[in-house]
């Protein structure tokens, strides 16, 4: 028994193939892409009104929709976290339903409720507020399509924290309120953080959704199509690229601002 | 003044209570052995686990239904539960109401130091003083302690057993202090309640308690460790281990089957071989150091339990005992004490 | 990002909106767009899809332009349409790849390296798009012509179905050697392309009645369809002085001919209760040449 | 301050409001989507022949991506979430790239490595393996798409695991791999099992990547955007209701099998 | 045999050794306050912390570039670190070899109760001994306990106490036993070394470390507590409190200032007002109740720090003593000793 750790090199080298293999499986395609196109694209692509337009609309859309996300999904991951009964675990389920349906499809059941012929987007329209076909569609197929990844991620770290601490806090005088605050929420912070982060680039990658939603104004991945479509991956691979660098920019922002939210 | 009427809760394979106590302003210590429900009581007066029946006041306020944070009650956790995410000081300033001065405390708890250190690398000690700080900032309406002071060695204990005692005084609020250590239960506290699987056995001051346990499981529990079986023989003889020796009968019934106790350090050895009924002769099965004073282990000669007596390093010295050594040993008529 | 924030309901007051077949993507914004003084929203896919889109109420385009007029029979039925441009099919060769060059030198006995196993060709899927059976119409029209049995048998599999958007990338990226394309998107992104002669490209209205029509193919929804001249129609559906302003722009739009559309004399013509605020051509309205569908059950 | 948990009602009154939004944001769409359609015809889908292989290439096909993710995924987050440097970092970084790029571009580049003209496919192609255009393909595309849910959602588990409890291990003579076998890994499988079952949905339901790097043989996805191409809503429908109802159920299973993953 | 020499470690704020020790198959106890590196010690033997220099080998082998697991060493960590996943039997097979016989260790440390239960609902004792049994379980060729007792009740402390002693000595492997419990030290060790601040200060003997420490540090932590500074006024003479006192000076030069101490139960009371230079006279301000017997403290007239003494509760009962009194102490010859 005492002897198994001088296969412990091995175990390491096996992880760490394992682990490399898938690294280069994300990085190779990627790289591939950038490669594939001079850099002078992607700048000639940054210095296009129409494309700055894009890449905000992409922005704001996301960044409405990680917002929108974390503050309605970080209550219900917490409540999920701390209730845990039949009711929470189906709730857990629904919550899982957007990642099943391929985007196309929520896109359309999305248009079914708040589209132009739905009671809901009728009921919007009449008071002014078009909810497809405006950045307002575009967040709502994100929001449906990326939230998802806010609550998962948040419930596993409010699991996470412990109990006793919300209990010796309150025992110190301070409400729920306070307590979740000041205590619950700083730990489970990376958790939250992680979970914004890939709900944020889902929501900045997301095609299929948005485009049955809105279409326009056009977002980063509609551009790409539509430039794909009318002339080829010469004029979409460079917007590909400027979508990358926008997302990872974001993202090492937001790990920056909540230091590492990944550990 | 913190009431408990018969305050019931329970686990799968444990039930607590029901009990009854009534903790004025003052310390009551609650000493009982592992596993025997203190860090539960000390939730369920907190609130943190539920009660199953009963009820709690705090100076007439009944807080059985209120949540943990509307009782303001302190619990001080066994592991001291520190904020992970914050310095021992930021600690101490979430609790702090702001009224107390928390220099002093700080002082007191000579966390000077660590103040500004993250508390995950704090070792054992230094978190549970952090805990005590953070919780006396409160300003809490009664405090409960689950064995505060386990963790650290023995000068700063015996120090801080003592300050924290003049500290406990001057609230002047109900406090109760869980510990397994005799020693600073009968220091801090006024009076000590001894708990055993879920239900109270005695409630007494120190002195009393110690000198009279109402149960064998008390006597031994308060370091009573010598408890025996025993006759009695007349108004003021007990029969035990072949002899009829003085002890105080108080009118019971001649002939009655009863236990009686002597602590350690209440058994002494004689040299001079004097007929006192009090005086027997026997052998040192096990002589022990314990570092201020001897612990011996002496079989008598018709007594099926052995004696267990505490010498004092100078007696030991003096006497020059060994194991195996013959001597003899007196069991004082005053000390005995019929369960 | 002024507009398109919080649009209102009221879509007449916003820019015209078109749903237009793929390969009208780069001829409407680039071609079109930039002459026009009223603000337009151009969003395209697949012809089959935009139809499917209105006819299941996802889009309520002003304008409709589809690369079949067969779908203005099916799914969707407007009451008037005009068919204003063409296009033709070519065979599209990767200067690339040892396969397309060889495909470039053959010309004319394309077909003769394609049927060859070292050729992969690449085309789209007949069930999904116009494209896709047009290819097949080729082909089957090119067997006749070249009198080459079993040339279909021969030239296909189905892996050389490709979504229309990947079939490109593939075409790019080297994996294929040659595509059955259109003309325009081989012009559009400078492939290099084997114009095919009139009788097999589906180009010309003077073989559409008693040639291209000799072929069919039939849909997953059991709708046949005929061979005909390749017919790109638009329809308006909303009847605002600056739509109808875009459409009549969108059917004289002479920049499709240098995007490699085939515009014939006749263009734009109309059918059906053509609006009287519809310019109407100089020249009558002639007989629709375009492929027909057949909403019938065919039999197994 | 001893006040403020009169207002704790409210706080718990606007969670629940707050999360039931969300949830009915889940649940109204795809209740839509089951309604739309009568239950016969998911029936009548049910029992076509092609619709039977569609539903085993997607679900053949979603196991075997989320097995290789979670194979090459999970050494990766223990390694990463036990080395904390800026390397592991970069690596995380690495690992949300294929989140950020729209699943079609996902699949247009990973067609540029494993398509017939490139290196690497076709070296698989010689040896007899087709990387494009086959089941291969179609895990391919739905492993880059999915398996960074397995790393992040298991590095965080990972994370939580207190590494006292590795130390003992070790103290009492386990090696690393017994120590990772018994006690990390059972105490980390909670969030493993919740970044399988995110792999898992998001591969049922992936689109972009597939219909590039395959098409053929189909997954689900692409059958109802087919069959919303050829005939519509009321074609395409049943085929996605399908597609919720075996996700949810594999889904079921994976919960029930690890009991209670979420938490 | 478990050898360190000048192992060193250290934190961003603390250093520890470089520290040589040398643990036979012995008991060896490490008392230390608070912080001052015990854990630290037992982590860098177990190969848990990193050594930043110094060597570390088990009969022989040197451990100081192995992995935890090789080593053949066990920790037992201070909060016990059990596994949350497995109950309290299947923590205990986890780490069985299979040669030693469980059932006796689980006998002994009294778990058979709590064996099928969830580690996570067991209390802070429990947890400690399931901790205990799980390292014994293993064979090791080295023990390191952390604070092994700290949650313990007392009878239970007093019970397992010797008989972890005997456990102890049947197993003739190194063990090294941190404690801050001088009575644990003195009971279970064969020798114990004191630590502070990182480094060590002393190792004996149980009774030479209690009776002679070398430095104040190590007086104060084996309750050693007065501690006076005084100068030699002749060969046998020690000049403090304004007397001329005898004591042992050891041939020390006359005119040097040193330090001495006596512990608190060798200052005896007298009632006779001899002459003796040893017997000062002085005023009790404080008289604490301790269980067992009764702590002191007595100012004397020209003295400023005030004597510290511990009376049997018997003494002091017969004495009737009681806080203001006049009384007259005597510091014994042969316990006072010159640091
Ligand atoms: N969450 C729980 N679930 C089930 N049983 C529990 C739980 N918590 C404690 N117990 C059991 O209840 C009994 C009392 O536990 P408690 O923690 O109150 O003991 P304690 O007196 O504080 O002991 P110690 O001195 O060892 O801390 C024990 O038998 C314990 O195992
Ligand atoms: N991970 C760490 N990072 C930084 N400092 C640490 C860390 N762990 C311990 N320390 C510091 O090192 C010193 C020694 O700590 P250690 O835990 O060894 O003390 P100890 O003697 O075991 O104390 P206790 O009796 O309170 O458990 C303390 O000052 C502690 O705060
Ligand atoms: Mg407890
Ligand atoms: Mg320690
Ligand atoms: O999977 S997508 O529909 O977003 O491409």
């Amino acid at each position: 028994m005492r002897q198994e750790s001088i296969l412990s090199p091995d175990w390491l080298t096996v992880t760490l193939v394992l682990g490399g293999v898938l690294v280069c499986y994300y990085l190779v395609p990627v790289a591939a892409l950038f490669l594939s196109v001079p850099l002078g694209d992607v700048i000639v692509q940054m210095s296009d009104p129409s494309v700055v337009q894009v890449v905000a609309t992409s922005l704001v859309g996301a960044t409405i929709s990680t917002v929108v996300a974390t503050v309605f999904g970080v209550p219900l991951s917490y409540w999920l976290s701390r209730e845990q009964s039949r009711r929470s675990s189906i709730i857990v389920g629904i919550v899982v339903l957007p990642l099943v349906l391929p985007p196309i499809v929520s896109g359309m059941v999305l248009h079914m409720v708040f589209g132009p012929s739905a009671p809901i987007g009728r009921l919007a329209a009449a008071v002014g507020v078009q909810t497809w076909r405006s950045l307002l569609g575009v967040v709502l197929a994100q929001t449906f399509v990326a939230s998802p990844f806010v609550v998962v991620t948040s419930l596993a770290a409010f699991s996470g924290v412990d109990p006793t601490l919300e209990a010796a806090s309150r025992s110190l005088g301070k409400g729920r309120l306070t307590t979740v605050y000041r205590i619950t929420l700083p730990l489970a912070m990376p958790g939250i953080v992680a979970g914004m982060a890939l709900a944020f680039a889902r929501a900045m990658g997301e095609f299929g959704a948005t485009m049955i939603m809105a279409y326009h104004p056009e977002t980063m991945p509609v551009r790409i199509w539509l430039a794909f479509s009318g002339r080829g991956v010469d004029t979409a691979f460079p917007i590909a690229i400027l979508l990358v660098l926008v997302s990872v920019a974001v993202l090492v922002v937001l790990n920056t601002v909540a230091s590492n939210p990944w550990t | 003044m913190l009431e408990l009427t018969t305050l019931r809760t329970s686990y799968d394979a444990f039930d607590l209570g029901p009990i009854d106590l009534t903790v004025e302003n003052e310390v009551l210590a609650v000493l009982g052995p592992s596993g025997s429900g203190k860090t539960t009581l000390l939730s369920t007066i907190a609130g943190i686990v539920d009660a199953d029946g009963g009820m709690v006041t705090l100076n007439g306020t009944e807080l059985t239904e209120r949540p943990p944070e509307d009782r303001d009650v302190v619990l001080v956790f066994q592991d001291g539960a520190l904020f992970p995410h914050m310095t021992a000081r930021e600690n101490i300033n979430y609790a702090a109401t702001g009224a107390t001065p928390i220099d002093a405390l700080i002082e007191t708890l000579e966390l000077t130091e660590v103040l500004d250190r993250n508390v995950e690398t704090l070792s054992g000690g230094e978190r549970q003083r952090v805990a005590l700080a953070r919780s006396l900032a409160t300003e809490p309406g009664a405090l409960l302690l689950d064995e505060p002071l386990a963790n650290l060695d023995a000068p700063i204990r015996h120090r801080l057993r003592h300050e924290l005692r003049d500290l406990f005084v001057s609230l002047t609020i109900p406090i109760v202090y869980v510990t397994h250590n005799q020693r600073d239960a009968a220091v801090v506290s006024d009076r000590i309640a001894v708990i055993h699987d879920g239900d109270v056995h005695q409630v007494d001051t120190p002195t009393e308690l110690f000198a009279h346990p109402e149960t064998p499981l008390v006597a031994s529990f308060t370091g009573n460790v010598n408890v025996f079986r025993a006759r009695i023989a007349d108004h003021d003889r007990l029969e035990w281990s072949g002899r009829r020796m003085c002890a105080p009968i108080d009118g019971r019934d001649v002939g009655q089957s009863v236990q009686f106790c002597i602590r350690p350090e209440h058994v002494s050895v004689v040299q001079s071989s004097t007929n006192n009924p009090n005086v027997f002769a026997g052998t040192v099965t096990k002589s022990v150091f314990q570092g201020s004073s001897y612990n011996l282990t002496v079989q008598l000669k018709h007594a099926t339990d052995p004696v267990r007596l505490t010498l004092s390093s100078r007696t030991y010295d003096r006497l020059e005992l060994a194991e195996q050594e013959q001597l003899r040993i007196k069991l004082n008529t005053n000390y005995i004490h019929i369960i | 990002l002024e507009t398109g924030w919080f649009p209102t309901g009221d879509r007449h007051t916003g820019p015209v909106t078109i749903l237009a077949a793929g390969s009208l993507t780069n001829v409407l914004s680039n071609g079109l767009a930039p002459t026009l003084n009223t603000p337009v929203q151009i969003e395209t896919h697949g012809s089959a899809r935009i139809a499917r889109m209105v006819a299941d109420d996802i889009r309520h385009p002003d304008i409709v332009v589809v690369a079949d007029t067969a779908l203005f029979n099916a799914p969707l039925d407007p009451s008037w349409y005009s068919v204003f441009t063409s296009n033709a099919v070519v065979i599209a060769y990767n200067t690339s790849t040892e396969g397309g060059k060889r495909v470039g030198r053959a010309e004319n006995a394309w077909y003769e390296l394609v049927a060859e196993d070292d050729v992969d060709l690449g085309r789209t899927d007949p069930k999904a798009d116009p494209l896709g059976y047009r290819t097949l119409f080729v082909l089957e029209l090119a067997a006749r012509y070249y009198d080459v049995e079993d040339l279909t048998a021969t030239i296909l599999a189905d892996e050389q179905i490709y979504p229309e958007s990947s079939l490109i990338s593939q075409f790019e990226t080297g994996a294929i050697d040659a595509a059955i394309a259109y003309r325009n998107m081989a012009v559009e992104r400078g492939y290099d392309y084997i114009d095919l002669p009139d009788p097999i490209d589906l180009s010309a209205p003077e073989y559409a009645e008693d040639w291209y029509s000799t072929v069919s193919y039939t849909l997953p929804d059991r709708t046949a369809v005929q061979g005909g001249t390749i017919s790109y129609g638009a329809t308006a559906r909303t009847m605002a002085d600056d739509v109808l302003s875009v459409f009549n722009r969108l059917v004289r739009d002479a920049s499709l001919r240098q995007h490699g559309f085939i515009l014939h004399e006749s263009f734009p013509n109309h059918h059906g209760h053509v609006p009287a605020r519809i310019e109407t051509p100089d020249h009558p309205t002639g007989r629709s040449t375009a492929e027909r569908s057949v909403t019938r059950p065919v039999s197994q």
